[in-house]
């Protein structure tokens, strides 16, 4: 599902966020990217998503080299992937319900479903009641379940997540990442970037540790819905 | 299906101009006063114009006639020059009617004229040409041709004036072009700036489109209807303003003391250019639309 | 301290200008724009109002004298209406001046007055009467005074002329005022606005002041250096280019073909003009700072 | 230093943000507020820096009745208060360095002052490399950073912090807390919300649970530079 071949992105030239990165990312997997302040992890994500543009390297993401810049590719992957943004990126002047809406409305879905689905994400993320509110009055932890209902309303092929769970609790983290799990079960690719090594007692079925924009080590889990995790 | 996403991007469009709706009216007002200026000085320059227009309609050639012409000399000299393919109109002033106008022209002085024995004055043709023809060169070659019939004394046509007048015309006309354009250049250049502005405060909002996948048209249409409807609205309230301004104006010159003014016809922006002006501040909506986005459409 | 401070601030203000480049440039040019069109409006009607007001100070009234009006009686008479309050400046005609006055009018005819046997026009002395007194009831109170100057034969001073004049005068006045006054109301109102949207597009970077316990003082003063330069700039602009075509205009005038175009005198901008628009850019530009901050610096 | 009584908030009329608080803040306390997402954390905080006002009640801070919206009382209170916000409320287009400084410039103390001050929080929280960078160019936990840093770098009376290492990991975090207290050493009382209950282990001097607007208790440890923590 997801392939990258010696991938370095560096944002300046004194600096290299990332530095030959290979790895392969398959349907139904459930990977962390687990990694200090500053290591990539959101770099690395934005490369999936093709947010950012690799500075050498392929990126074969659902069968397209999103890497080549051919612009107009990307918004179709687009539409088939969620992305949680570490910083959120919710439109401030449109209401919860319109947020979640948005990412099926240049679908070119049908009023009905889309409200069917928004309704259904917002129920996963516990925020039915907060619909018609804007971003802006919020709590943070609230704005991060609408970016997470943002992400899984299109029922998404690929669920990219940086840092989904900073700025909630433990028991909805819980609740949330119980969410990612059952979308991954349905054969969707889910990734997710953290700090937070207490994530890591959920069982990912693949770990890529960062440091400085240098893979430190690919962990593959042979754990199967039991509760055993074994680093490879 | 075309029509359900064309109601949902005005759905859209109308959903931003109501949460940017300060922004939305500053941007109209500043677009409807910029058309304002532009369509007042449409509306005056058309009608210095189409003054100037009259005024050149209105030069003369004047053949003065020999004095011993018999009306039947008369009658083939007024056909000779009504068929000169130059001539519009003639007009024919007898030795009365010139001396009485003399006369009109000094009432201080009448005495002077009851003095004259007999009247010294000649008859002549008042001579109005074409439109196309009221240009120096073309005068002076009718003048030679009208010298030429017999009963023809003298020709009068004001060599400089002419010459002048050309030349005061052309500058007026190009004086108008000038300004003109200077405040056509402003309104379009001010329009779209601000429409710039406006973009430029919301680009975030742009990002995070293209974020979830949205293709460039889907961000940019609610744009465009927005930039179209802001420049429309505007166009329309400069137009509703310079009309109660040319209502008002035109009341008050009818009452005005001074009687020339009262006959002086001043027409409102015939409705081409009206059109013209709700196009253009469709178009220049649009326009600035599109450029202020291109910059933030780049994935 | 204080010059410290305000070093501080300009060094804010210069800094902003920088990061926002192209939106100060686009707000720059949209007040330079504005401004070319008001100080372009303002000197055509300054040039056309001293064209109206060197006309006004030509209309005079005409004493014409009795025929048998000897040197010394003509000098009593000069010397009497010289006297009146009312007159500015007076001149003589004498009755040869008046003839040759009247042929060069009547180019084509001067065969019509060389068969007068002696020349029947009166000598007449032209009245210009102090700007104060132009007006139809002054001017008719004087002539009755005049009139019982006992040389003096006749008054000519143009009655229905003069009362339309003065209407005339004041329609192209009120139109200038009219037109005017919404040019100006325009230009204030695009400046304010513009600057309006770029503070509504940094309205984050306000509120992170307030957070950080900055002052409402401290917040606004680098936007007011902005918005002063930008008014201040804008106008600068504005007059360059206006100075730009006047200078192209009065070069093409200076060669004309048209002789009346060569003599007519247009002049810039008066200086206290020049430094009106610089103060108006100024403190507009301050003002739209000022108003358009406001919304945002409550706590 | 700072004091409530009978505190209420209410966004809007339907729905309370907090209910009835009432504590009390000491010099140099170090405290902590724990709840779940939308339990009022964010808004506690925020009105005890006078960045909102309570519906009802009382707020005393170093002295000020700050409740009462006398606008021109609260720059003060800022200019000696620290604020690491839940989303970081950087200017996005000053540089780090700038933005840590504007803290100082507000103040008005000279250039020399400003930049040793600057130099020294920067190097707290680990960034004095990317001192020039815009925050757009920042990962998320270099920019929470960025914000601790604008925080402590005025010398703050009270030290507020939402969330304040939501973004960074372990190591990091630890760090911070670290530097938090050796503040708090210093007379300064810090205030941090967070949702993250790992950070109990850091003993904090008070507690305060919320839950959906209302305390749930207060407990005072007794703990003084030992390894126990002993909840009241
Ligand atoms: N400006 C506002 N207008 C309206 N409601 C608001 C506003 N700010 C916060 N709220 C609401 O008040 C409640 C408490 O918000 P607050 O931000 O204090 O929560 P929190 O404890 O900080 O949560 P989190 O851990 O998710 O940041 C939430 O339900 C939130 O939606
Ligand atoms: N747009 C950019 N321009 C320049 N440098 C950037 C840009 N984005 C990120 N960087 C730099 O690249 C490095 C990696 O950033 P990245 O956001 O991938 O880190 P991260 O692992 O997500 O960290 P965090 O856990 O703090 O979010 C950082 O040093 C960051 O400053
Ligand atoms: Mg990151
Ligand atoms: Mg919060």
């Amino acid at each position: 599902m997801i392939q990258m071949f010696h991938v370095y992105k560096s944002y300046t030239s004194r600096h290299r966020a990332l530095s030959d990165i290979n790895l392969k990312i398959d349907k139904g997997e459930f990977v962390f990217i687990i990694g200090p302040s500053g290591a990539g992890k959101s770099t690395l994500l934005k490369l999936m998503f093709g947010a950012e543009q690799p500075t050498r390297g392929q990126i074969i993401v659902n069968g397209m080299d999103i890497g080549r810049g051919k612009g107009s590719d990307i918004p179709l992957l687009r539409r088939r992937a969620g992305f949680v943004f570490q910083d959120f990126k919710l439109i401030n002047h449109q209401t919860v319900y319109e947020n979640v809406a948005l990412a099926l409305e240049v679908i070119g879905l049908n009023k009905k479903t889309i409200r069917k689905k928004v309704y259904q994400a917002l129920k996963h993320v516990g925020l039915l009641n907060r619909m018609n509110a804007v971003p802006l009055v919020l709590s943070g932890g609230e704005q991060q379940r609408v970016a997470i209902a943002r992400a899984i309303v299109n029922d998404p092929m690929i669920l990219f997540a940086d840092e989904p769970t900073g700025n909630l609790d433990q028991d909805i983290t819980k609740e949330i990442i119980r969410l990612f799990k059952i979308i991954s079960s349905w054969g969707t690719a889910v990734v997710i970037a953290t700090h937070n090594r207490s994530l890591l007692s959920y069982h990912p079925t693949k770990l890529i540790a960062l440091k400085k924009g240098i893979v430190q080590g690919v962990f593959v889990s042979s754990y199967k819905d039991s509760d055993t995790y074994i680093p490879q | 299906m075309i029509i359900r996403q064309l109601l949902y991007f005005i759905k859209k469009a109308i959903q931003n101009i109501r949460v940017f709706f300060v922004i939305n009216l500053v941007t109209i007002g500043i677009i409807s006063l910029s058309l304002i200026v532009l369509s007042t000085f449409l509306m005056i320059s058309l009608n210095l114009e189409h003054c100037l227009d009259k005024w050149k309609s209105q030069i003369n050639v004047t053949a003065y006639l020999k004095e011993a012409v018999t009306p039947e000399e008369l009658t083939l000299v007024k056909q000779k020059i009504t068929d000169f393919h130059e001539v519009k109109k003639i007009s024919f002033v007898s030795r009365e009617e010139a001396l009485s106008l003399l006369k009109d022209t000094f009432p201080g002085q009448s005495g002077v004229f009851e003095e004259l024995k007999d009247n010294p004055l000649p008859a002549s043709i008042e001579i109005q040409l074409k439109e196309e023809y009221n240009n120096p060169q073309t005068i002076k070659n009718f003048a030679v041709k009208v010298e030429k019939i017999s009963a023809v004394d003298e020709i009068e046509y004001g060599r400089i004036w002419i010459k002048g007048y050309a030349a005061f015309f052309n500058f007026v006309k190009s004086a108008i072009v000038a300004v003109g354009a200077v405040i056509l250049l402003a309104t379009v250049f001010i329009i779209s700036n601000t429409i710039k502005l406006t973009v430029y405060a919301r680009k975030e909002e742009i990002e995070i489109m293209k974020l979830v996948g949205a293709s460039n048209f889907f961000i940019r249409t609610p744009f465009f209807i927005e930039g179209i409807f802001q420049g429309l609205l505007g166009a329309f309230v400069a137009l509703l303003a310079l009309y109660a301004g040319y209502h008002v104006f035109t009341n008050w010159m009818a009452h005005s003391s001074f009687l020339p003014l009262q006959f002086m016809q001043i027409s409102f922006l015939p409705l081409k250019y009206v059109i013209l002006i709700g196009v253009g501040g469709m178009v220049t909506g649009f326009l600035g639309s599109f450029f202020s986005l291109g910059r933030y459409l780049k994935i």
